[in-house]
């Protein structure tokens, strides 16, 4: 935890602050201490790298990195500008208009799949993706319709510029245009109006799924890693940390750290992401799927 | 009279000689005090004026580059995205990444518009009445109790109301009503809940002002305490108390994440108080850390912000021709 | 003597809304605290929190809190003050002062977010200062100010004319009448604005995500090296407030004890703003007393 | 409404045994005295002894202070009025009130007459504009304000806002009509005005008056009664106790303004 | 004697068809009046005829009421008070001022007096305590307050305060002191405390003072002007206004009183 990421720097207070950082050998890149990381954006990343920044710096004492939450829009336009190191998105820069892709270099450090998830009380815990559009689009307006309880569909939206609902929509929607409903951004809060409103429907990124609501079987399929890193469950995304040309110095070797196995195989898993490492597909801006 | 005075002369000698010297003292000291040019007090006089100046001017431009910022931000969708104005002011649809993208904020103007009016149509007279209650009719428990609760109020962070809101008023509507819950009435209700705090201490400091004079004025008449608070106590504290819905209705406007968390952000037209809505608020702040700054999208969320910044102006100015009205009446 | 049956009704009516008042404000205190209450150790308000696991504390947040209030102050009660005294005493009555009058409206009317946004512009960006306390304690001053301005001019106008006049005819220069007689009796009114201020600070949230920021340092309170990063009066080090964090556990927090967290975040703090608040009173009395030996 | 029970005999106020204190502060202490029936009855005495005071409580004006206290008994007509099933309303429309200190509302001068009237159950326009007229003619302000009743009170100057006051009270039709220093800040040719008013209203109403002229309560009460430290010193017929007082406490006090 | 330099004629204050505007409403017209150093005038004349208004411009008080326009000379020893070039603050410590409204400060009793002498330079403790003690004496407070100099002003009387802020008047020790009315809220025995103050203060300063209070006028001035619809009517020794006023409105004015 936090506790002992302030430990060490305790023991050795200031005096290193000026000199560079004894190396982890492993490390290609060596961080360097006068040089303060920052990593702004997505605020659903933010756990993950937060935590990851705070391993790396109890490791590598002097080092700087703050990380900062804002919306991967703010991600990617402050490392653009060049106002952040690092920008954290959810998407493919490629995806957001007024972002110059090419001169980003795309670090994609953990997958996060989506279930829709409802109310325990709906009755269904399976839905073809046809009833999940017709549900979505607005056209199936109880849940008896599909074989539950009779109760009114009450549907909860992500912000239109969301990047989950950007994903939902292309893979688990097939780009059909969502019906208005609730919108809400957190997913705290998704999570919470979903347990709490009969008949509600949303989507949520793995890590929220908790007893308090049900996470749907797509076309049979259930939302979970084994499924998604062979990508039979297609509703799923990368986590993107974005630098402005090839990273250098201490934000490289923070990547490095992400992308090693002490992250990928603790902290990923630990705050409720699939590491990338594991994903036996690949997936381009696009949405085109190779094997690896 | 002719005793001795100190210094051997008589009284009468010295009062001359005071008087002649003070005489002589005079025409020079008179003089001289009228045109000395008084550095120290000009200086200081001087430099009072600039501080308290350049205060004010400091401020100014704060609000001049806010207002441009957002101006210059704001306009650019008309300018530079083409959106034309009467469909972003009048559009029912609101499609930024829809091929074509409609800019339609009607739903989210007229959301802003009627949570701020519930807000102020419950608050005011709640908020008013305890001003009055605890300046005129229990003081000491009002000043002693409710005041520096209502007070502590203020300070309660906007996400902790919308919290509230969302655990306790909603569940509540959905039950009573059998409704959804999220709605205009919540937002509604929990805007008023924050709005009363400021709606209660500018008008109890606005009743406060009312000389104690006009009271017993009136109270010798033999007016009732209600007679000497209609007619007297509020009609002095009239511009006050308009202030005070004022400021609470601009806070109102610009409340976000209280209202956001309970109102269900829906971009349709609402049929009754029961439907969920959304604002200008909530609108950017749902979008603005999720969309790229100069794109066409997020400069139509400055222009919501811009919106913002000129409803809550149409209000003031409408509450200050209001005021100036009753003012005139004095 | 219908008035005087109106005027029971009245009194009726009044009291009934002061009463529905207490009972929802306390009910809503009661909540939140009733709610925090157990989380509520010297553990939690001293240790820094957990990303992951239950069981960590609010103690940088609150920290940070207190300290960017303070800065806050400094910045905007001097400014509110100044500009307040000019808008009551200088300003001349013409279009320009209409004018200003016009912005302080319009200023205190923007919602917080949107403060935050060009704070994250201006402050933030364009001043090389990064998520930092002073970008906040700017940001809040925005926001602040006109709250501050309007309070200070009230209090001064109203102020009673003849002591101006006493003062005047006494030769003693209009910038002193301001400081020595009007001020110290506009003092109470002044506290009381700066009170309500510091309350919307303290609670403000929108306008810091994107100014003061959504993460701090660890901080080593013995570190008083006012450049160092860990230094918890460093002013230019993010800073994420008891607020913030209340807002940031809410929405994405995945601790298990988000809840709690939140809970006892918003219980400490409505504890701080009544502590706070009582301070302030206090002290606004003590002050008034001191600078006119009138006793209320 | 106004008519007064009459057959108690000429006394229609008596105080026993009156004391008013401000919290610790005995300003009026035991202050026994009796006040006939359409009579002027003047309040001398030196600044602070307790004058006003002593009047406030007669119309319960002092129930405004919280830190005040009032003991002892004051019956009007016989009736005690700090009862507490006095009508307090009642009780100021029947004794009316006109202060120190001019205190005109923020309001036209038209709306600071009619206001208590209005109060009082007049709702006609003809008759509210029959009283301000009369009540203004009566307190010789008529002429000067005839021009711009609806304009703000405020922009009178003192003598003229402390006649209004005046008028205003009048207006109420009191039987007792309570003066606290009315002409302090009057010229003498309205103070004069007022105090032929005074004389006519003495038909019809009881009337106290405070004043610090000395002349002016010669000239125009019936009795006198002379103030000290909050203690009832001397009252009397008013050439008696100016002629021939009976204390020397009074004697020094009547004869040192001449000093 | 002979040192004294006699020549510039004894006039301090000399004013030359002043006239004073409220806006459009002119409340002073073309008043010419010479005062001569070291004595006591007093202004007389009906209530809103422009008294206080002439009283306040002969130290710039008017500057403070935005609406108000004074035209015409006022010369203080021979200089415009006026022109640009005069320090006002230098004025107004020359020219107290006592208001017809008892103005004191929200501050202690003791801070009231010395705030100004303070602001004019003088510093040490010992020389306030002194200035407060006197100002307090002359203004026949002291033994009423000297044991409470650290209270507030506003827990005084009335009359009390009247007198204290003739007491910060006198203590900024100006040349010329302008009372307007400062006795109408006092009795009689600290109005003859203030007369007396008044006649013993004449050696030294130059005294106006406004009164409703004709035998005051009497009594303590040396000229006497009366005043009517913001006219100068006569200005005269005070002995010879009221036994022969050349003006038939004086007489009338005068007499009328006593009607
Ligand atoms: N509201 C009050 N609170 C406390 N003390 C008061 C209050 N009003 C008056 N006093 C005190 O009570 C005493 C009597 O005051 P009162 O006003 O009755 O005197 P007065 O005879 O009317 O004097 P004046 O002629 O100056 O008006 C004074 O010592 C005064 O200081
Ligand atoms: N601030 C002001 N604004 C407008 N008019 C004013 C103002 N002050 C006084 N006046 C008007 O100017 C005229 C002269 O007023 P002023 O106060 O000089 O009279 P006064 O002789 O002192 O009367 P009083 O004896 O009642 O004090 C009055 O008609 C008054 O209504
Ligand atoms: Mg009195
Ligand atoms: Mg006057």
């Amino acid at each position: 935890g936090s506790n002992n990421a302030a430990t060490p720097q305790q023991e050795q207070p200031k005096t290193d602050s000026s000199a560079p950082a004894p190396a982890d050998s492993n490390k290609p890149a060596e961080p360097a201490a006068n040089e303060p990381v920052t990593a702004v954006g997505s605020t659903a990343l933010q756990p993950l790298v937060e935590q990851a920044a705070k391993d790396f710096m109890s490791k590598n004492s002097g080092t700087q990195i703050q990380v900062q939450g804002g919306g991967s829009g703010t991600g990617l336009s402050q490392v653009a500008s060049g106002a952040a190191s690092i920008g954290n998105s959810d998407i493919f820069a490629e995806e957001k208009d007024g972002i110059p892709a090419q001169e980003l270099v795309d670090h994609k450090v953990a997958v996060v799949g989506m279930a829709a998830v409802a109310n325990p009380q709906v009755g269904v815990d399976n839905l073809t993706k046809e009833q999940l559009i017709g549900i979505f689009t607005g056209k199936i307006t109880n849940w008896k319709e599909v074989g539950g309880a009779d109760v009114k569909v009450t549907l909860v939206n992500r912000p239109k510029s969301s990047g989950t609902r950007a994903v939902f929509h292309q893979f688990a929607l097939d780009g059909n245009e969502e019906a208005e409903g609730i919108t809400e951004d957190s997913s705290g809060t998704v999570r919470k109006i979903i347990s709490e409103t009969p008949g509600a429907i949303g989507y949520l990124a793995l890590s929220y799924l908790n007893e308090s609501v049900k996470a749907l079987k797509l076309d049979g399929v259930e939302a979970n890693k084994d499924n998604i890193v062979t990508n039979k469950y297609p509703v799923w995304a990368y986590e993107h940390m974005y630098t402005k040309g090839e990273p250098a110095g201490t934000t490289k070797a923070f990547l490095d750290y992400i992308m090693g196995d002490e992250v990928q195989g603790k902290t990923v898993v630990e705050t409720g992401f699939i590491p990338v490492t594991e994903m036996k597909v690949e997936r381009d801006a696009q949405g085109n799927v190779t094997q690896k | 009279m002719n005793r001795q005075g100190s210094d051997g002369m008589t009284m009468i000698e010295k009062n001359v000689g005071r008087q002649q010297h003070r005489l002589a003292r005079d025409k020079s000291y008179l003089q001289s005090k009228l045109l000395k040019p008084n550095k120290k007090q000009s200086l200081e006089n001087f430099f009072g004026k600039a501080i308290a100046m350049s205060c004010a001017a400091l401020l100014l431009i704060a609000v001049i580059s806010i207002i441009y910022f957002i101006a210059s931000k704001g306009l650019s969708t008309f300018f530079v995205n083409q959106v034309s104005i009467v469909d972003f002011l009048t559009g029912l649809k609101w499609d930024p990444e829809g091929e074509p993208a409609l800019f339609g904020a009607f739903s989210f103007i007229l959301g802003s518009f009627l949570v701020t009016v519930l807000a102020a149509l419950v608050a005011a007279p709640l908020g008013i009445g305890a001003a009055i209650f605890m300046n005129e009719i229990y003081p000491t428990f009002g000043k002693k109790f409710v005041k520096p609760v209502i007070e502590l109020l203020v300070g309660i962070p906007s996400v902790v109301y919308g919290y509230v809101g969302l655990t306790v008023l909603v569940p509540f509507i959905r039950e009573r009503f059998e409704v959804l819950g999220f709605s205009l009435l919540a937002g509604g209700l929990v805007l008023a809940l924050m709005i009363l705090p400021t709606i209660t201490s500018v008008a109890t400091d606005a009743i406060e002002a009312v000389p104690q004079d006009m009271r017993n004025a009136a109270r010798a008449l033999g007016a009732t305490r209600w007679q000497t608070i209609w007619h007297v106590v509020l009609h002095g504290a009239l511009p006050g108390c308009l202030t005070a819905i004022v400021l609470g209705m601009a806070r109102a406007f610009g409340e976000a994440l209280a209202v956001q968390m309970v109102i269900g952000n829906t971009s349709k037209l609402p049929e009754s108080i029961f439907d969920p809505i959304s604002t200008l608020t909530s609108a950017i702040t749902l979008n603005m850390g999720n969309t790229i700054q100069g794109t066409a999208y997020n400069n139509a969320l400055w222009s919501l912000a811009l919106l913002l910044l000129l409803m809550s102006l149409f209000f003031i100015m409408i509450l200050r021709i209001l005021g100036r009205k009753k003012l005139d009446n004095r | 003597m219908r008035a005087k049956t109106i005027d029971r009704i009245a009194t009726y009516v009044l009291t009934g809304i002061a009463v529905l008042i207490i009972a929802v404000l306390v009910g809503l205190l009661g909540f939140i605290l009733t709610n925090g209450w157990h989380k509520l150790t010297f553990d939690f308000i001293t240790s820094p929190p957990d990303l992951l696991k239950a069981g960590g504390g609010v103690g940088p947040q609150l920290f940070n809190s207190l300290y960017l209030l303070v800065l806050t102050m400094l910045i905007s009660l001097p400014l509110g003050l100044g500009a307040g005294i000019y808008m009551a005493e200088y300003a001349p009555n013409n279009r320009i002062t209409q004018s200003i009058r016009l912005c302080i409206e319009v200023l205190s009317s923007l919602p917080s977010i949107v403060v935050g946004l060009f704070g994250l512009l201006v402050f933030v960006t364009m001043t090389g200062w990064g998520y930092s306390l002073m970008s906040g304690a700017l940001a809040l001053t925005v926001f602040n100010l006109p709250l501050l301005v309007r309070i200070s001019e009230d209090a001064i106008r109203n102020v009673p004319k003849s002591q101006k006049e006493a003062s005047f005819a006494l030769g003693i220069s209009k910038w002193r009448t301001v400081v020595t007689v009007l001020l110290p009796a506009a003092l109470p009114g002044i506290v009381t604005g700066a009170i309500l201020a510091s309350g919307r600070v303290f609670g403000e949230a929108a306008a810091l995500l994107f100014t003061a920021g959504m993460s701090s340092p660890d901080l080593i309170f013995h570190d008083f090296n006012l450049d160092s990063p860990t230094s918890p009066l460093n002013p230019f080090r993010p800073a994420e407030t008891l607020a913030v964090h209340i807002w940031k556990v809410n929405t994405e927090g995945l601790t298990p004890d988000a809840r709690d967290v939140a809970d006892g975040a918003a219980a400490i703090l409505v504890l701080a703003v009544l502590l706070f608040n009582l301070g302030a009173r206090w002290f606004g009395t003590w002050l008034f007393k001191k600078m006119t030996s009138v006793t209320r | 409404m106004n008519t007064l029970d009459f057959d108690q005999g000429n006394t229609i106020i008596r105080t026993k045994d009156l004391s008013v204190a401000y919290g610790e502060k005995t300003a009026v202490s035991k202050i026994s005295m009796e006040i006939e029936r359409n009579t002027v009855t003047a309040f001398i005495g030196p600044s602070g002894c307790g004058k006003s005071t002593f009047l406030r409580s007669l119309n319960r004006m002092n129930d405004l202070i919280p830190s005040c206290r009032v003991t002892g008994s004051i019956e009007i007509d016989g009736i005690e009025i700090n009862d507490s099933n006095v009508n307090i309303e009642g009780l100021r429309q029947l004794v009316g009130m006109v202060f120190q200190r001019a205190n005109p509302f923020f309001k036209s001068i038209y709306e600071n007459i009619a206001l208590a009237p209005r109060y009082h159950g007049i709702r006609s326009k003809a008759e509210l504009d029959e009283i301000v007229e009369q009540s203004l003619r009566k307190a010789a302000l008529w002429d000067e304000v005839k021009d711009r009743l609806k304009e703000s009170a405020l922009a009178l100057s003192g003598g003229q806002q402390q006649r209004l006051c005046i008028a205003r009270a009048i207006a109420m039709q009191p039987s007792i009509l309570l003066l606290d220093e009315p002409a302090s800040a009057l010229d003498p040719i309205s103070t004069m005005k007022v105090e032929e008013l005074i004389s006519e209203l003495k038909d019809e109403y009881t009337i106290v008056i405070v004043t610090h002229n000395l002349h002016q309560a010669a000239r125009i009460s019936d009795k006198t009664a002379f103030f000290l430290m909050g203690e009832l010193i001397e009252m009397n017929e008013t050439s008696i106790l100016f002629t021939s007082p009976a204390q020397k406490q009074t004697e020094d006090y009547i004869t040192g303004k001449f000093g």
